[in-house]
């Protein structure tokens, strides 16, 4: 893999930064510290050793977090309530759910976009504008007046990810479904064909690529958005409320563990729909 | 009932009236296509008037329009306190910043097909880290006031911006780079001349996905501390007064503000990227 | 069995240890009851829950609970399990703070979203303006991180909770100065238990919140005399498994001396200093006018006698 | 004219105009076009660029609807034509679909019209062994030479028995051996079917050697200039090029052609 | 090999070889190709697609390495030739920056390589008039038809005065009309400048009409099958494809061409 070795060194670049940064930022504290207990504060390597090791870090140093994403993923049970594994299931089922919504939501959409022009001119700007919404300050409402009509649990969250998601998917489509050029239709308008054929056997292979791009930013959406209805919940489950409850007990080396292993979730769904994508496109001859 | 009624007459004439524009050569014009999405929008909130008045929504659940445009006529000098605020401070700078940082980013590492494939992965993952996990360690780095927002917008437009623009200076096909290549242009010249310009519709997308995501960055970064001004502040200190006219009022204007500057990059990509076309038909 | 719903208005911890020794204990499923406990967070406003219909009855500070009354939404206080209140300004003793007069031109870190009415009623009775020119606000997140970073002179804690994550973080208590608002002749009524009034008229609601009023303060006094294992049955029902034994055991000890002197009735003093207070706001009060049936001892009558 | 004894008009135009509205202003694609052609015609059509030959075949089938004239196919509008699947028609570019393969591509509008799954694969077999791409019936487009994808579109065309096909330069990208090859056997096939062909092309030696009837067209706005019937017999070997009756013809068209051309393109 | 007398080689090809390293294996492009061009000549490359008459332009021109052998350009290697810059490269499609308009165009070289203003506006004007597009400078690449945009990408080759034109199927999109005059048009360049040219064509009579050599190519590998050269006169009327020399070397070239093309494509 051509990809390895260079990524291998923007990591390490990354991590060289990642503990000079906590150096720098840790410092203040270990300083403080020793100025409060009266001595003099440490120096040179015992310094760094300090700022690298603290119990609540400004910045965690990267061994403090891979340390707390490995005990908590591999060192308890998977159904332990203090396992990233559990949390990760709760959001990811959550994630999930939404992005199927999402998905068919924005796919509905754009064809309804494709086939009616009174849709196509009035849907779009609110679309946009639907994404302008600062989610998280609409999250509580929806979770409240789902709570209303009885929804509960894990279906307000997934719809909060399907808000999040279908943007892209619609956008996405509305470009797939139409990059067929004029000589594609006008060849199925020789045979006569109907809509339906046109959008079957022309418009929906045409959009395969279109659509793959848009599912993976959408995937990332929809773990944002499950993450956003974890908070208002109530942080019960999932790595929102892990978030969450590290942030409001200060413990930010478990904050920083649970930011990675939601990155990790997206990144290895993501990777899924790529590799989906690949086996698609080549079984339909479009990945050379 | 009879709102509700009134509701579904709403929404059947609205839906009416935009099929018998859409299909009108007024489409066409600039008023058409302003009207179209205009009466859908007009369509939306009476039938949402009517559903809350006929089913009796309490006000501090869904508030009907009418609430949040009073609140929104009699608290004009707050908002434009929060708007300053959040989205002039917040996330203008930011946005300039983050996408600033990200343009030059993507000329420097354009050189190294080494660091793009090592920076670009990464980048994807850091990408996928959901920022309600960014803003408090933001808040925490750089303080309560606006420069942690823009932090936190910088993180969130960075990347998106960036893998745009490194994919729009590969952009140029290799006819129009071997002709440089066959004129002895020099780095810089086939930058300036052919590769830059070249790159204008994908850093125009890139520009485009970070105007929606900048104001939300900075509002939702507001709810993990902020001075007591401010969009996002006053959403989460209305909840805790149930004053739903605010927040949505709050809601309103963030709507608007997102909208504009999206309309507003759309407006300047199509200026510049006029060769483009998809810009043509 | 009656189905209940409690919303908590924090997350799950030892500041509600009654409600869940009661549930663990079986107090609720001897009267009864079968009793859902939700748990909240600083995205959660209790009194949209109950607006909502997603519970029955839910635990709020009075100041935030009488705002929403004169903003139509009728609650009512049924019962008040914490006598007094633990809130307090925690300041370094570094920044220069050691009295309330000091506190002109600090940057103080105050909660919103309805937590807010105490200290603007303080700083109000101290003449201070929050506008930026007296003091600072800041709105404080969930931790203490604006005082450890030194971004406040002095930030908002509960003596059971914050306070000890500050000691947590390494400093010494010598280092910090606090005022309580109990000592400052501040305090308003925490956590109470409210229910929409138009229920209470219905017998059976009226008789399904007796009996849980009865099983939850059962619940408060057990966990008062067993502080250790209550923390213990609090921590197994942390459904996101960040909370620390030793924690909760010290937060037991500090909410027993906030519930105790309640037997879960309203003590009418109590109330009308937290209403002078929130009316006292100068230019800006809570509340315009004294609330009328915010209250009642209609449910506490019955289940305590 | 010698034995297309069995003439029945098939297309017939009458002062046929087609304007494009664009941006700004009109653009006058075709003008006063009269042309009557009979059943088993070859006609190609030559004429400078922009001259309004592919408009004038998009008409035909109804891709782009006339402003002035009258236009019928078979007696009917060219849209009923349409709809009664009357035409096979092969772009300028090859236009294959990327995700189909050649047979799938070949299939599509046997697909499209309802033929059986036995049917489908017979016919696919018998095209591609036409146009010599028997065996490449599984690769994709992009795994094909240009002028093989183009050969591709053809069968494409071919498939489905429609009376009139319409092809749009489809030799245009390939070279002068290829071409030649290709030029007989559509000669072949249409001296076996008897189909109607309308044909364009910027070759002359092309247009002479497949037509029966040769439109020469003239720009801005589009005008038939001349129309030359062609009196070589319907048998014609490759060196039937080197006739005098054949350089004769070529003649006239390149002399139309420069008529055409006085004003610059 | 007439009144080239001032012949002093200019390229050449010593056993050049050429091979892609591709997914499925090595492609060989060109193979043990030996050719010198002299100063002046006018060189057509002519053969089935895909034999590699694209590639050994590019290597010319060092946008492509060659594998093997040697080739020198004014005795230097075609990269030191290209930073020279000593060639005008017209590729197979115009390819115009669509953001800059057709005097922009023209001009982008002329900007690369320093030119004053005065200048550039000076020899923009003079190419815009040889290619008959005057008047047409400030348009947009898309307001042009293809053939027009062709012709503004051989006048942005010939706006600086490169020793070398390589021509890569200038004129493929082109009607015969129009492609007689600019062939005339580039002899009398030619001819008044003295220019050494390469030019790729699929069109036997073009290439017997322009050049003093002909290179016939072969494909799968790329190799020179046969190397012509012209004894036609450098003034060249449009006629002289009537007379017997003419007819006699196309004949050849056909032949050439025919035995490449043993095997299908
Ligand atoms: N969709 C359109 N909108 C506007 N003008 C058009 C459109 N299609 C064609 N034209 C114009 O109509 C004229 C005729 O175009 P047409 O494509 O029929 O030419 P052609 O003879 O096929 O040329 P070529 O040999 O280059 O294929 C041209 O001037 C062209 O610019
Ligand atoms: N970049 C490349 N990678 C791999 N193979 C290539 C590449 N470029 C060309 N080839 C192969 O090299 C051979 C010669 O290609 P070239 O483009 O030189 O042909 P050509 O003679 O110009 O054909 P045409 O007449 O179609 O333009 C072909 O088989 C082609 O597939
Ligand atoms: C955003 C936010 N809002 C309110 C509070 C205050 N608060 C309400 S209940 C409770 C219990 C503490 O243990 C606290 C502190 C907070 N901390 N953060
Ligand atoms: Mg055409
Ligand atoms: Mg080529």
């Amino acid at each position: 893999m051509r990809h390895v070795l260079p990524v291998l060194t923007v990591l390490i670049a990354i991590i060289a930064l990642w503990y000079g940064a906590a150096v720098g930022l840790n410092r203040a504290w270990v300083y403080d510290q020793a100025s409060r207990a009266g001595v003099e504060p440490a120096s040179g390597l015992a310094l760094v050793a300090e700022t690298w090791n603290q119990e609540r870090p400004v910045l965690p140093a990267p061994h403090q977090v891979a340390g707390e994403l490995v005990k908590t993923t591999f060192g308890m049970a998977p159904t332990s309530k203090r396992s990233l594994v559990y949390h990760g299931w709760v959001t990811l089922s959550a994630t999930l759910l939404g992005f199927v919504m999402g998905t068919v939501l924005g796919i509905l959409l754009a064809v309804g976009i494709l086939h009616n022009r009174a849709m196509d001119m009035s849907v779009m700007p609110w679309a946009i504008a639907s994404q302008t919404i600062p989610i998280l300050a609409i999250a509580p409402m929806i979770i409240v007046v789902l709570n209303s009509v009885g929804l509960q649990g894990l279906v307000p969250k997934a719809i909060i990810s399907a808000y999040l998601s279908f943007f892209p998917v619609v956008v996405g489509m509305v470009k797939g479904l139409r990059s067929p050029d004029q000589m594609q239709l006008d060849l199925l308008k020789t045979y006569n064909a109907s809509a339906g054929a046109a959008f079957w056997k022309l418009r929906l292979p045409a959009s395969m690529p279109y659509l793959f791009t848009s599912l993976k930013v959408g995937m990332a959406a929809s773990l944002v958005g499950a993450i956003v209805g974890e908070l208002p919940t109530g942080a019960v489950a999932g790595l929102g409320a892990r978030l969450l409850s590290g942030s409001y007990y200060g413990q930010t080396v478990q904050i920083w563990a649970a930011l990675f292993a939601a990155a990790i979730v997206a990144a290895g769904m993501v990777m899924l729909i790529g590799l989906m994508e690949r086996r698609t496109l080549r079984k339909m001859g479009m990945a050379r | 009932m009879s709102w509700v009624l009134i509701a579904l007459a709403a929404w059947v004439l609205g839906w009416w009236i935009n099929t018998r524009l859409a299909a009108a050569p007024l489409a066409r014009t600039r008023a058409g296509k302003l009207a179209v999405p205009v009466i859908f929008g007009l369509t939306v909130l009476v039938v949402w008037e009517g559903l809350v008045r006929g089913l009796d929504v309490s006000p501090v659940i869904l508030p009907p329009p009418s609430a949040v445009l009073a609140a929104l006529a009699g608290s004009l000098p707050v908002l434009w306190e929060d708007f300053v605020q959040t989205a002039v401070k917040g996330a203008l700078s930011g946005y300039l910043i983050g996408c600033g940082a990200a343009f030059l980013t993507a000329i420097l590492i354009d050189r190294s097909p080494f660091l793009q494939r090592g920076l670009l992965p990464v980048g994807n993952f850091v990408a996928a880290l959901p920022i309600v996990g960014i803003a408090p360690i933001m808040v925490m780095w750089f303080g309560f006031d606006w420069q942690s927002k823009a932090a936190v917008v910088v993180v969130m437009v960075f990347f998106p911006m960036l893998v745009n623009t490194v994919a729009g200076l590969k952009a140029s096909d290799h006819m129009q780079r071997d002709l440089m290549a066959t004129w002895s242009a020099s780095y810089g010249q086939s930058l300036l001349k052919l590769r830059l310009p070249a790159a204008m519709p994908f850093v125009f997308n890139g520009l485009k996905i970070a105007s929606t995501l900048a104001l939300i960055g900075a509002i939702v970064a507001e709810f993990f501390g902020s001075p007591t001004r401010g969009m996002g502040f006053r959403i989460n200190a209305s909840i805790g007064q149930l004053a739903l006219d605010m927040i949505w009022a709050e809601i309103v204007v963030a709507a608007i503000a997102g909208s504009a500057f999206y309309g507003l990059v759309a407006m300047i990509e199509k200026r510049v990227t006029f060769w483009h076309p998809s810009q043509r038909h | 069995a009656d189905d209940v719903t409690l919303q908590l208005k924090w997350v799950t911890q030892a500041q509600f240890a009654g409600y869940y020794v009661a549930q663990a204990k079986g107090f609720y499923e001897a009267e009864g009851l079968n009793v859902t406990i939700l748990p909240g967070g600083p995205d959660v406003a209790p009194t949209q829950v109950i607006a909502g219909g997603g519970a029955d009855v839910v635990i709020d500070w009075m100041p935030s609970a009488l705002a929403a009354r004169e903003k139509g939404l009728a609650l009512v206080n049924i019962a008040q399990p914490f006598k007094s209140s633990g809130m307090m300004l925690t300041c370094l003793k570094e920044s220069g703070v050691a009295a309330p007069a000091d506190f002109k031109g600090k940057t103080l870190g105050v909660w919103f979203g309805g937590n807010e009415y105490p200290f603007l009623n303080w700083m109000n009775k101290l003449g201070l303006k929050t506008d930026g020119t007296d003091v600072t606000v800041l709105k404080q997140g969930f931790n203490v991180d604006p005082l450890l970073q030194k971004q406040a002179a002095c930030v908002s804690t509960m003596t059971y909770n914050e306070y000890w994550q500050v000691i947590d973080a390494g400093v010494a208590p010598e280092d910090l100065v606090t005022f309580k608002y109990e000592d400052e002749g501040v305090a308003t009524l925490e956590d109470g238990l409210y229910v929409m009034e138009d229920k209470l008229a219905d017998p059976a609601f009226e008789d399904k919140m007796v009996r849980f009023v009865r099983a939850s303060m059962k619940g408060w006094k057990e966990a008062e005399a067993n502080p250790d294992e209550a923390a213990m049955i609090v921590l197994e029902n942390d459904a996101t498994g960040a909370q620390t034994e030793g924690h909760q055991k010290r937060m037991m000890g500090e909410i027993a001396k906030l519930t105790a002197g309640s037997n879960g009735a309203l003590d009418e003093a109590d109330y009308q200093r937290t209403v002078d207070a929130l009316m006292s706001g100068g230019s800006d009060p809570v509340i315009t006018k004294a609330p009328e049936g915010a209250w009642t001892h209609q449910i506490t009558d019955k289940a305590l006698q | 004219m010698k034995d297309t004894a069995t003439s029945a008009p098939v297309i017939e135009a009458k002062n046929l105009n087609l304007v494009f509205e664009t941006g700004d202003g009109p653009v006058q694609a075709l003008k006063d076009v009269n042309l009557t052609i009979n059943r088993g015609d070859f006609v190609s059509f030559i004429g400078p660029s922009g001259c309004g030959k592919t408009t004038f075949l998009r008409a035909i089938a109804a891709l782009e609807t006339p402003t002035g004239g009258t236009l019928t196919v078979n007696g009917m509008t060219p849209d009923q034509a349409r709809q009664a699947r009357a035409y096979g028609y092969v772009f300028q570019a090859a236009g294959l679909y990327p995700w189909r393969t050649i047979a799938g591509n070949i299939k599509l509008p046997l697909e499209i019209m309802g033929f059986s799954k036995a049917e489908q694969d017979e016919r696919v077999n018998r095209v591609l062994e036409l146009v010599e791409l028997a065996g490449f019936g599984k690769k994709f487009p992009w795994q094909l030479s240009g002028g093989m994808q183009q050969r591709a579109s053809i069968a494409r065309a071919l498939a489905f028995d429609a009376d009139i096909l319409l092809m749009d330069e489809p030799f245009g990208a390939l070279d002068e051996i290829v071409r030649d090859r290709l030029n007989e056997e559509v000669l072949k096939l249409w001296a076996r079917t008897g189909k109607t062909i309308g044909f364009v092309t910027h070759s002359i030696p092309e247009a002479v050697y497949l037509s029966t009837k040769i439109v020469v067209m003239s720009p801005r706005p589009g005008r038939i200039t001349d129309v030359i019937d062609s009196p070589l017999p319907k048998e014609r070997p490759l060196d039937i090029r080197d006739s005098r009756a054949f350089i004769e013809i070529a003649h006239r068209v390149r002399e139309g052609l420069r008529a055409g051309h006085g004003d610059h393109e």
